[in-house]
């Protein structure tokens, strides 16, 4: 169970991490809770470029730009699904406001981090999108 | 009481109120910013939420996910600190409105003395000496008019100002259409609000101000004074102590009476400060401060009273535990404050990491910090690294001990005031005591025209 | 005033030592042993000088490098601080012998009260209730006329004692045999001195000490109470705190008036403790402790008093600065010791270096440590890393603050007595007040038991 | 003349210092001050042994054994000087005694880190004695 946590879900987002200028992310769900921290912050931001070692993929990762609790656009998107363009994954409630989170351009739900009417803050990891 | 407390500011004030929150067994919230996500307030806090990124426009003033990350977790009341959204009562009503309480007066007090004409004003009627001004100025016209019956040199200044924006010094009639114009451009740039007036210029004051704290059923009582006159040329306080020293007894009885009657005068509530500018036997009111002050330790010391922990029971609607004949002061106390600043390059903030942090201890010491070696200061907020507090019998004793704390206090990896703030304590005038505002800037001039 | 005072002491004695010194302006010598050459009391002080290597009795307790020190740097006073020399008459008349002051009462008051059959003798004449107890046993047959008389259960006690050796519980006339032999060895061995008294042993009393202050021209005041009724299983104090809680009003000031009369009746100068016994509303003198205690500064929080600046300018010929009137407590004050030693495995002293160390601070909190991150813990010493102290206005408010400040504690690197602490702090017993000495060690092993 | 001090004198010092398990020698005389400090003491106690990288000498330091002040033996010994067994260099006068310092052992006064009449700490280096 915890191997699989790690293989499937810990991947995408250490890949992502490294290539990030996050200092922190936090993954949970049922299974496990997960947290990479880095001491000083990557100057490279989120970009396109090369994946990790092992998977030679690239991934994106969409973080949360608000503070609120996180509903996912019906029909919920799914782990492996295909996007075709800048799709809306879902939205963020802040102050009876719905803001849109989009997938910022066509990739593969690699991860979903996160579970419907989880309470997300800034910079919180929501989705990995598999860009290769 | 309060079910969970959100703290919305970052450091050693961030500390001090989840201090008090923990004290009265009340569980908090921190907020922060990417860069600040290691801080010690996060750490010390129950919960924390991550709310922008470093510049405090979009994470320690960002309204909406301040409100949002309080909603979600259940919060029931925001602590504003001091600075940031503290005096703003657009906020205070926006807390107000989603059912969180607003630890500090209401939104209406904080509108009312934010608008410093409207506060001279207000306070002129309840019988507080002012310094002689004039209403709102409607053209350079009125600006002349009103100089002529005050009195050059005057001082223009904006009704929304603060910091010194929007602030300029008149000497004579001459000066006055550039300053005004200058003046008004500063104001509107800074604070949308061009609107200026004018005061007598009070040469070489001292500066100050009367601690007071009200309940919400009408009992307010004062905690005596505090002289916050070891200003930087910006004005910025660097040294406080209380009770002010060489201040004779009718002065310091007409400030905290003149203190009790401006506070009621506006009903206030909650922790206050009124700042007054001293000039012989004569007082002026300045302005109104409705939060808690930086330098509120040194009056806890004296009075051993927690200021923070009464703001968060006046607000949950507890009465004052006390009467003002319960509260007389024991000692004295000065408050140093320690800045990542370069005194020798114009008091310039710095950033950077701190390699080696160490405070000192012992006897009538109290720190207020959230630095520990290895601490990142981002460039982005106060400069304010720690406060260290000496207490003592008498004003030699306490100024003896924080010589004393100073000498055990080292930080390696910024420019400090550590060194400046020595220099003052070991001068022969702060150590007579009573210097006005302009000591430390003509000391520090003097000291660079030397060199 | 001093010229400069030699501090024949380490850790944290040291530096408060080293702090009072300073803010009276006299300079500082520290001495070390060589595992202590960084330590931080060694840094604060003016000069330092290595008296010796890790051992006690070649460094702390080399009397002759210690006074060869003192001479050659001109010092003109020694502080022993607590432990090692601190009351050792011998040493005392040594250092004035060559015309250094020692910090503390003349070497006849240290001897009288060193003695401990000798010190109950004399208080008995001042009127002082000791318990019901014996002069000194002769032989086995006097310990048994001596207990039949007393009662038992009885306490063999060794005359030169301390620490609990040389002492033995005594329950029946069966038993006195054997524990007469055992306690007369230990004694012989420990302090080469058999001799034995005996008392009659007083069952879950509580330990209740007064603090006096005499200068040298026969003022004696006393400093209110501490409760220290929070003892380890070997009966070493772990927390104290003033004013005692759950104490009526008659016996407290039948504590203060005794420890008062007592004082006088030996002439005392300089700071002293008395120790009672307290069972219902019996007291009984226990000892006299002629220096500094360890837990001196909660009795200095409520009374503002600096005890070892007290202790310095008494020994330095001032009078006292203050009258019993002038005296009293403002609020309550807790110390909780943190000490490198393991509760879980019977306090069993730890070494090691520390790899992480952050104190509170904020309100009300007071911290005196010698331990900063990094620091080597010797095997040779004391386990006590640090004392944290927290005041309020009342009880309730300085437990809140204690559980506030241990929970901002971190020492990483070795077992310490902090959570054994938040323990006791968080139980309805200590919470009510009151708990006798009987209360850490029935609720360590009933704890224990459980597991 | 700054040269000359660390050539002459810091040289040997500074091998023994490597060899001892002391945490800190000080060296004091009117021309220089040089202190050598180690953050975490020497295992190895002051031995007979390898001798510095370029001398390839082998120094003794003599410490001093109780604080006191410092007098020389009449006539003094000088640096250069050869000893041809254990001999008293100097005396630690403290409390009125004059505790003798011995040369423990044949060799040559490599240096002498004391001056006439200086007070002296426990532990404090005295004289480097080169045994090779």
């Amino acid at each position: 169970m915890f191997e699989e946590t790690v293989e499937h879900r810990l991947r995408p987002i250490a890949a992502a991490f490294a290539e990030s200028d996050l200092v922190r992310i936090r993954v949970a769900d049922d299974a496990a809770e997960i947290e990479l921290r880095r001491a000083v912050p990557n100057a490279r931001a989120v970009a396109p470029g090369s994946g990790g070692e092992q998977t030679n993929r690239t991934y994106d990762v969409i973080t949360a730009e608000v503070v609120g609790v996180l509903h996912f656009q019906r029909p919920p998107v799914e782990e492996g699904y295909s996007l075709d363009g800048d799709r809306e994954l879902a939205q963020i409630e802040a102050l009876g406001i719905r803001n849109p989170v989009r997938s910022r351009g066509a990739g593969r739900v690699a991860c979903i981090y996160v579970a419907e009417g989880q309470p997300v803050d800034y910079g919180q990891p929501l989705f990995a999108i598999d860009r290769s | 009481m309060f079910r969970k407390i959100l703290i919305a500011n970052r450091g050693e004030i961030a500390l001090r109120i989840n201090r008090a929150a923990h004290e009265l067994g009340v569980p908090t919230v921190a907020i922060f910013s990417e860069p600040d996500r290691t801080s010690l307030h996060v750490r010390h806090a129950d919960e924390a939420f991550c709310v922008g990124p470093g510049p405090a426009a979009r994470s320690y003033l960002n309204v909406a996910n301040i409100i949002s990350a309080a909603l979600i977790c259940g919060a029931d009341a925001i602590h504003p600190g001091y600075g940031f959204l503290a005096e703003n009562a657009r906020f205070a009503q926006i807390c107000i409105d989603h059912d969180l309480a607003f630890i500090g007066p209401p939104p209406a007090t904080i509108a009312s003395m934010g608008d410093k004409a409207e506060a001279r004003r207000k306070m002129a009627e309840a019988g507080v000496p002012t310094t002689p001004g004039s209403e709102i100025l409607r053209s350079l016209a009125d600006a002349r008019a009103a100089a002529q019956r005050i009195g050059y040199p005057v001082l223009l200044k904006a009704t929304a100002g603060g910091g010194g924006k929007g602030m300029r010094v008149v000497d004579g009639e001459d000066d006055l259409p550039s300053a005004f114009a200058t003046a008004q451009a500063e104001a509107e740039a800074n604070f949308r609000d061009g609107r200026l007036y004018l005061e007598r210029l009070v040469r070489k004051p001292r500066h100050i101000e009367v601690q007071v704290l009200g309940d919400r059923f009408g009992t307010i009582v004062h905690l005596g004074e505090r002289d916050c006159s070891i200003q930087k040329p910006s004005h910025q306080k660097l040294i406080e102590e209380a009770p002010a020293p060489a201040l004779s007894e009718p002065i310091r009885e007409k400030l905290h009476a003149t203190a009790l009657a401006a506070a009621r005068a506006v009903g206030y509530s909650n922790a206050g400060t009124l700042e007054f500018l001293v000039d012989g036997s004569e007082i002026y009111f300045m302005e109104m401060n409705t939060r808690i002050q930086v330098e509120h330790p040194i009056t806890e010391l004296i009075y051993g009273v927690d200021l923070v922990k009464e703001q968060i029971r006046i607000a949950a609607g507890e009465h004052l535990g006390f009467a003002q004949d319960d509260m007389s002061p024991h000692g004295y106390a000065i408050e140093c404050r320690i800045n990542a600043e370069d005194p020798a390059n114009g008091f310039a903030p710095s950033a950077g990491t701190l390699v080696d942090v160490e405070f000192p201890g012992g006897p009538g010491v109290r720190v207020d910090t959230h630095i520990v070696a290895g601490s990142q200061i981002p460039p982005y907020y106060d400069s304010l690294l720690a406060k260290v507090v000496a207490v003592g019998r008498t004003r030699a004793n306490a100024i003896a001990r924080m010589e004393r704390a100073l000498s055990e206090t080292r930080i390696e990896g910024v420019p400090t005031t550590i060194e400046i703030c020595r220099d003052v304590l070991r001068s022969e005038a702060f150590r007579a005591g009573g210097v006005d505002v302009e000591f430390l800037p003509s000391r520090f001039i003097a000291a660079r025209a030397v060199v």
